[in-house]
């Protein structure tokens, strides 16, 4: 079963194609590889998938329906979430802070609630703090709960954005990048745990990088991109045989050291 | 040329570093590398002017080095700052003309201009777009550009490879051992930790607000403990390609 | 200092609390920066008294109703300028705020610009001051709820906001709402302390001294509103033997505190019960050695 | 017909001074970000100065014109290191210099009340008050001249921070100080430049303001009027602030005209919020989409 | 304890002069600045010159005075604190109706009256057929202002087609318009334009140019010198020339510094006449001492002053509440002429208008009016 759907979509900025007639399906429970050059168009298809730019022609299903029109908070509930390519925390909170905002939606008291502080308030209080708490963990954030996120290095920021991004119990996650800015050893941490928050949560993920050994290691299928195009699409081997790819994107090996 | 001494930068009660010695000489590459948080953009920072530092000093050229942006520049320091700073309101001319504010000699920028272009022929296509709308990867390009335009003496780059394409990748190396041909002093900061060791003249490594480990880049790769922390295991990928 | 005349000082403090509270969760938690709340306090003025007065209400229940028309009036207003960004938004709300001001200047049933007088006396320290507490408690639980970490999210990153799956508008139309009706309440308290009401009161200066008393107490500090509202309110009396320069000092003290505390007196930071405690617990500590160093 | 037409120049005079005060507020709000409260006060400070360099010190209009400009330009600098500057370099959000400017332009009000006096105040008649006939129609000379002071002071400076280095500083800096100290841009010099200017157009429409009207304290008042243009006009956009100034004068005086004076203002901001509903940016503000 | 304590029982010593408080209140800032700098020292000057002839009672006067910003809640605390903490024996002022008529409660809570100086809204002394107890005034009020301004047009000027152009905004310029218009209509005159503009405009053409249309004979005015200046040079500069009218707040010699051309021979409803013998003696000593000419609301708060010491000396008591009982009886000879206080009213009764024309730039004299 497929739980996101790409058909025939094509995005225009006035005289340029950023994605042009471009068709895939991302299988459920999978992690779908997205590569492809700088301006590729990679960015903006997250951008499609998640309502903030609208598309110029064609259409996205998800989980069957289709999101064209929606407002990006109603996508959100609906389950798709993202991480953003240039970070965008809650930048003068704290990362518990962070979370516990995200959590929003695993509660549905309502204003007059607060006013009273019944029991409602208080058991679903009791659960956010509870689900901020294990998603910190699960990042390996607890340490660094009280830390204001503009403060957080880097590779914390981006793990940052994953956890407030989980905190939807989303059935989608896009990330954007995730790696940008870790050093390979991080980065292998970094697919432990894109795999383990997958099987976990029951997700299916789509990853943007420029990492060729995250790409590689996690993905079940791979889609390259190349001026708004589709260049080839495949599992990771056919990917890296596959000679356009090479050309336009991978380069040529080099030998060993 | 650059000589950092005892160096302390503190963000309110965050001791940032702690006492970082840095000697850069002309015409080298020197890497500097270490975890996330390690110090380096702190580092970077703090010699052009953007932080201010309390204990220690920097020479340039056997002379302190003021705390003053604009004057830093003006010695001959640039710096292609992480998460790019890229003018996002300007035209990608605009952003690289920027570049050399400094400059008086004309026919120099223009020169260095086409140069970029040659480097980077997605610039070159999209001089009039509006730098923030470009792809990360493009305002990438755009910063190491906008570096490069000032035509420093010594420039220090922070992870311009970050959000770049393989290809790319190699190229911002090819670049940056361009740069050191033209005699130019460099000094870097990379997570790939690999291709910034390979090409440096010298290497740090930074950890936790101090430096651990100091030697050629040759002897840092061998290295059994920097391979453990910072290489990575059976890491095809970033060891050949990117 | 006499009783009768701080007290005078402390009602209206008291009410300019109420207000500075209503746009403390506008302008410090939400990020919207309003320069017509003066219209809102009008709105619930004038109702508020034709409640008391020509519906012989008693007067909380004509205070609520006060609230809830200029909270309703917001909804209007809201649901066609809350789309705007940053002065776009400041300025339509500065364009309805003298908006409602103008009608009232010239709807005769109300007096017009001449004013209403005649208002019953109703307000005094007793229900200000319970009024001030059931708003203060209400914001707090309303800030530390899932409500209120959405709008101080939107604050801070709307496009992140959206991607977490909040309605932002809708967030940004309940703050709005809330504001407004603490602002017609204060307004209804404001009337019934004067006794007197004219548009001229809800003036843009009325608008801009609340947003002052607001970012003055720290954005997103309901304590550093207490604060201010208390400050800034008593600030003008203490200068008032200056005479006609009075406001040239007034001027200047709030250049001065902005740069020298340019986070605003509390700064995001709160006087919390367990805050209070501490500092309690340190000064019972210390007057205890005092007490020790006595006996010795 | 006349009627109409009379109500058209009516309508581009009041314009036209609304336009002369959002050019320098408009300059300021583009490169720093924030709404220059204190600009109704330089311009009112400008006023009085040239008034005094012409009554009292008995200087040419010229000279005296020339004088406000440099002292407003100078009273500018000064708001800006006292109120501003050490807000800037704390990185204080926008707001906090909104409060720093109203607090300076209530100092700068009633220090003029305490020092000078509430009274108004004329300048001597320099140019004819006998406005230029057209059949039915009459045209203030002094107008004219507002009219085109405005576009060349407009012109100058779009020129100036279009095409010259200095302007593409401004407008880096306006984005980012810290990316523009890091191009070996001295910041503190450009935002001077930028206050500078602003202070110097504000004394230009504070002398035209005075000779047209008359002096008072309360001048400053009405720059909230052409904040409020500037703001319909696209922040930010200069040429925004002049049209969305012109065109805030003629809705104003058509409104009186043909619908309603008692109302007008009601009428005028009715339309302006119907024209930011369908357009959120202003006229001629720039769409800056959220790339995420 | 918040009872509000009477004055201090007179308990003579001879030996050091006791002090007694008066206040003032009114707008030393803000856009009223003008009158109310001018009515502060006016009340100093004369009771600095009260002092040097021995006071009242034997009393030396101290003068209070605070700023109200033009501010009704201003106004509220400022009136509690001369009531309280001062302990003033009485107030003049304020310059403005809206907090004339705020301050009421405040006074009757502390028994305190209160003298107006211009506040001519006829709210300020009696609000639903009822007096206010504390509530007293020097000036006359609006419904009589507005009547003989339409009066003498239509009577004696018989003109009979009129515009009025007025602020919107301003409770004195909305009542003189209410009342104009009720009586030129009432004496079969034409109401053919009425247009509004808000406190603050400083560009009238717009409401002029549909004026114009209309071609009055006589366009009313009611509203400050400021906004008369522009709109009537503007009118002139539009090619109008119907005779302008206006009230009280016209007469300023700023006035005629900035449209004496545009105002030749336009009529104004005003207290006094400035030429009068009379009131040369107050002109010239205000000027001597302050450098600067007087403003109307300086006649009326010398007339106040006035009004105040006559009381104080009939009731031979500086105890507030004997003062409020002497002012609603006492009649004095003021420079505005002869005020009698109503105790139905608390309004000086009978007080005709002068009518003033402008000729060559000068305030003349036309004649004394009274309405009806
Ligand atoms: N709002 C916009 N207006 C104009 N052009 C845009 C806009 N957004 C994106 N583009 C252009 O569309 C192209 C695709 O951009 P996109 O951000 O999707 O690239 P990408 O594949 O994510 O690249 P990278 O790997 O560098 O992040 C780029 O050339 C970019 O300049
Ligand atoms: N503005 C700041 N305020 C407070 N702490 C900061 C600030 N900037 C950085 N830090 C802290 O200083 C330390 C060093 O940060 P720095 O950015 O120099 O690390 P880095 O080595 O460049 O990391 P990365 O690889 O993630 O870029 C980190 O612990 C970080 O949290
Ligand atoms: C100064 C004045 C003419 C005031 C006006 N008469 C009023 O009642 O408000
Ligand atoms: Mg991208
Ligand atoms: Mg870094």
């Amino acid at each position: 079963m497929n739980i996101l759907e790409f058909k025939n979509v094509t995005k225009n900025f006035g005289g340029l194609t950023a994605v042009g007639n471009v068709s895939f399906e991302v299988e459920k429970d999978s992690i779908f590889g997205l590569i492809g050059p700088n301006g590729a168009g990679k960015t903006t298809i997250f951008n499609l998938i998640t309502g903030i730019y609208k598309i110029s022609q064609g259409e996205i299903y998800f989980q069957n329906h289709s999101i064209h029109g929606l407002q990006p908070y109603k996508i959100a509930q609906g389950g798709i979430t993202r991480t953003f390519q240039n970070i965008r925390l809650f930048k003068k909170l704290t990362t518990y802070e962070n979370i516990l905002t995200a959590c929003h939606d695993n509660a549905n008291y309502g204003i007059l609630d607060t006013m009273l502080r019944n029991a409602k308030y208080k058991e679903q209080e009791a659960k956010l703090h509870i689900k901020a708490q294990e998603l910190m963990e699960i990042l390996g954030l607890s340490s660094q709960k009280d830390i204001i996120a503009s403060n957080l290095p880097y590779g914390m920021q981006r793990r940052l954005e994953i956890a407030r991004a989980l905190a939807l119990n989303p059935s989608l996650l896009l990330l954007d990048e995730p790696a940008a800015g870790m050093n390979p050893d991080e980065t292998i941490k970094l697919m432990e745990l894109i795999k383990e928050i997958r099987t976990r949560f029951g997700l299916s993920i789509v990853v943007i990088e420029h990492h060729m050994d995250l790409i590689m290691g996690i993905c079940d299928r791979i889609m390259v991109l190349n001026f708004g195009r589709k260049l080839a699409d495949g599992i990771a081997q056919e990917i890296q045989e596959n000679p356009k790819v090479r050309e336009a994107y991978l380069g040529e090996e080099e030998e060993h050291c | 040329m650059l000589k950092v001494e005892n160096l302390h930068v503190y963000y309110g009660g965050i001791h940032a570093l702690r006492g970082v010695d840095v000697d850069i000489e002309q015409g080298q590459i020197v890497s500097i590398i270490g975890a996330n948080g390690a110090g380096k953009s702190t580092l970077l920072n703090a010699i052009t002017g953007m932080i201010q530092f309390k204990e220690g000093q920097i020479l340039f050229k056997g002379q302190s080095l003021s705390q003053i942006p604009h004057k830093i520049v003006a010695a001959g320091i640039s710096q292609v700052p992480e998460g790019r700073l890229i003018f996002a309101n300007l035209t990608v001319k605009d952003n690289l003309m920027m570049g050399a504010y400094l400059r008086k000699d004309k026919s120099g920028v223009q020169k260095d201009l086409k140069k970029v272009y040659e480097l980077f022929p997605r610039m070159a296509e999209r001089i009039d777009q509006i730098a923030g709308t470009l792809s990360g990867g493009e305002q990438q390009m755009l910063a190491i550009g906008r570096g490069l335009m000032s035509s420093p003496e010594l420039i220090l780059l922070d992870e311009p490879s970050l959000g770049l394409a393989p290809l790319l990748v190699k190229t911002i190396f090819e670049i940056i051992k361009d740069i050191k041909n033209m005699n130019k002093t460099i000094l870097l900061v990379e997570q790939n930790a690999y291709k910034a060791l390979s090409i440096a003249d010298k290497a740090y490594v930074l950890e936790q607000g101090r430096i651990v480990k100091a030697g050629t880049g040759n002897e840092l790769i061998k290295d059994p403990s920097i391979r453990e922390a910072y290489l990575g295991k059976n890491q095809k990928y970033s060891e050949s390609n990117s | 200092m006499n009783w009768f005349y701080i007290k005078g000082i402390l009602i209206l403090s008291g009410i300019n609390l109420l207000a500075v509270l209503g746009l403390s969760l506008l302008t410090g938690f939400t990020g919207l920066f309003s320069f017509g709340h003066a219209g809102f306090m009008a709105i619930g003025a004038y109702i508020t008294a034709v409640m008391t007065i020509h519906f012989h209400m008693p007067f909380l229940m004509a205070l609520g109703i006060g609230g809830i028309a200029a909270a309703l009036a917001s909804f209007f207003i809201g649901k066609l300028t809350l789309n705007l960004k940053g002065d776009y938004f400041c300025i339509a709300t500065l364009g309805l705020g003298e908006a409602i001001r103008l009608i009232l200047d010239n709807v005769q049933y109300f007096g017009g610009a001449r004013g209403w007088p005649g208002i019953p006396l109703h307000t005094n320290l007793l229900n200000v001051l319970i009024i001030d507490m059931l708003g203060i408690i209400f914001l707090v639980f309303l800030i530390r709820s899932r409500h209120g970490r959405n709008m101080i999210a939107i604050r801070e990153e709307e496009l992140a906001s959206q991607i977490i799956g909040i309605d932002v508008f809708r967030y940004k139309m309940k703050s709005l709402m809330i504001s407004a009706l603490y602002a017609g309440v204060a307004g209804g308290l404001y009337g019934h302390y004067l006794g007197f009401l004219q548009p001229k009161m809800f003036q843009i200066v009325k608008s801009t001294e609340l947003t002052i008393i607001v970012i003055f107490g720290g954005l997103g500090s309901i304590s550093g509103s207490a604060l201010g509202a208390i400050i800034l309110t008593a600030l003008p009396e203490a200068l008032r033997s200056f005479d006609k320069w009075r406001l040239v000092v007034y001027g200047a003290a709030v250049i001065f505190i902005m740069i020298s505390r340019p986070q605003g007196l509390m700064g995001g930071y709160e006087l919390t019960p367990s805050n209070i405690k501490h500092l309690l617990f340190r000064f019972v500590k210390k007057s205890k050695i005092h007490q020790d160093m006595g006996g010795r | 017909m006349s009627a109409f037409m009379q109500q058209i120049i009516n309508g581009l005079s009041i314009g036209s001074v609304y336009a002369l005060m959002a050019v320098g507020y408009s300059l300021v709000y583009s490169i720093m970000n924030f709404s220059n409260f204190a600009h109704g006060g330089v311009i009112m400070m400008g006023a009085y100065m040239g008034f005094f360099l012409i009554t009292a010190f008995k200087l040419p209009f010229l000279i005296a014109f020339g004088f406000a400009g440099l002292g407003t330009g100078v009273l500018a600098l000064i708001i800006e290191r006292v109120a501003y500057s050490p807000l800037r370099k704390r990185n204080a959000p926008f707001l906090y210099f909104i409060i720093s400017a109203m607090g300076a332009s209530i100092f700068l009000e009633n220090i003029v009340i305490a020092t000078i006096g509430p009274t108004f105040k004329t300048y001597p008649k320099i140019f004819s008050p006998q406005p230029i006939t057209l059949g039915n129609l009459s045209l203030g000379r002094l107008d004219l001249i507002m009219c085109i002071i405005s576009t060349i002071s407009l012109a100058a400076l779009i020129y100036i921070i279009e095409r010259t280095k200095v302007g593409t500083a401004i407008r880096a800096t306006a984005y980012s100080v810290r990316a523009s100290a890091l191009m070996g841009v001295n910041t503190d010099q450009i935002i001077m430049i930028v206050f500078g200017l602003g202070g110097l157009l504000g004394g230009i429409a504070g002398v035209l303001f005075g000779m047209k009207y008359t002096v008072y304290p309360q001048i400053g008042f009405i720059t909230m009027k052409s904040f409020i243009a500037a703001v319909f006009g696209g922040l930010g956009s200069l040429p925004g602030a002049v049209i969305g100034s012109i065109l805030l004068g003629i809705i104003e005086t058509l409104t009186s005209g043909y619908i309603s004076s008692q109302y007008r203002d009601l009428i005028a901001f009715a339309l302006l919020i119907f024209i930011l509903v369908v357009r959120p940016i202003g006229l001629m503000g720039k769409t800056t989409e959220d790339k995420a | 304890g918040c009872t509000p304590k009477p004055a201090q029982e007179n308990t003579s010593e001879p030996s050091a002069p006791e002090v007694v408080k008066v206040g003032w209140i009114g707008s030393l800032t803000g856009d009223q600045a003008v009158w109310g700098q001018c009515e502060l020292n006016t009340v100093k000057m004369m009771f600095e010159e009260i002092n040097a002839k021995g006071g009242l009672l034997g009393k030396q006067v101290e003068v209070i005075g605070y700023d109200t910003r033009g501010d009704a809640a201003e106004a509220v605390n400022a009136v509690k604190r001369l009531t309280s903490q001062d302990k003033v024996i009485a107030i003049i002022g304020p310059n403005a109706s809206g907090q004339a008529i705020a301050i009421s409660s405040v006074l009757e809570e502390m028994k305190v009256p209160d003298i107006a100086t211009v506040a001519t809204n006829p709210k300020v002394t009696v609000v639903d057929g009822k007096v206010k107890p504390f509530n007293f005034r020097v000036c006359f009020i609006d419904p009589y202002q507005g009547a003989v301004a339409a009066g003498y047009a239509v009577d004696v000027l018989n003109l009979k087609k009129a515009a009025i152009l007025y602020d919107v905004a301003d409770d004195y310029s909305q009542g003189l318009t209410e009342f104009f218009e009720k009586t030129f209509v009432e004496k079969g005159g034409e109401i053919v334009a009425k247009e509004a503009f808000k406190s603050g405009d400083v560009d009238f053409r717009p409401q002029l140019s549909k004026i114009k249309e209309v071609n009055p004979e006589i366009i009313f005015m009611p509203y400050f010198f400021k906004e008369v200046a522009l709109s009537a040079n503007q009118a002139r500069e539009l090619g109008m020339n119907a005779v302008l009218m206006g009230g009280d707040g016209w007469p300023s010699d700023v006035l005629v510094e900035m449209a004496k051309d545009a105002i030749e021979g336009s009529y104004i409803v005003n207290h006094l006449d400035f030429n009068d013998p009379e009131v040369q003696d107050f002109k010239d000593a205000y000027r001597a001492k302050y450098n600067i000419a007087v403003e109307l609301n300086g006649y009326m708060a010398y007339d106040a002053v006035k009004l105040l010491e006559a009381a104080v000396n009939e009731a031979n008591s500086v105890d507030s509440i004997a003062i409020k009982d002497a002012l609603e009886t006492t009649s004095v000879k003021g420079i505005t002429g002869q005020i009698s206080i109503s105790k139905d009213t608390h309004n000086p009764e009978g007080k005709d208008a002068a009518i003033i024309k402008m000729v060559n730039g000068e305030y003349v004299f036309q004649q004394k009016f009274s309405a009806k």
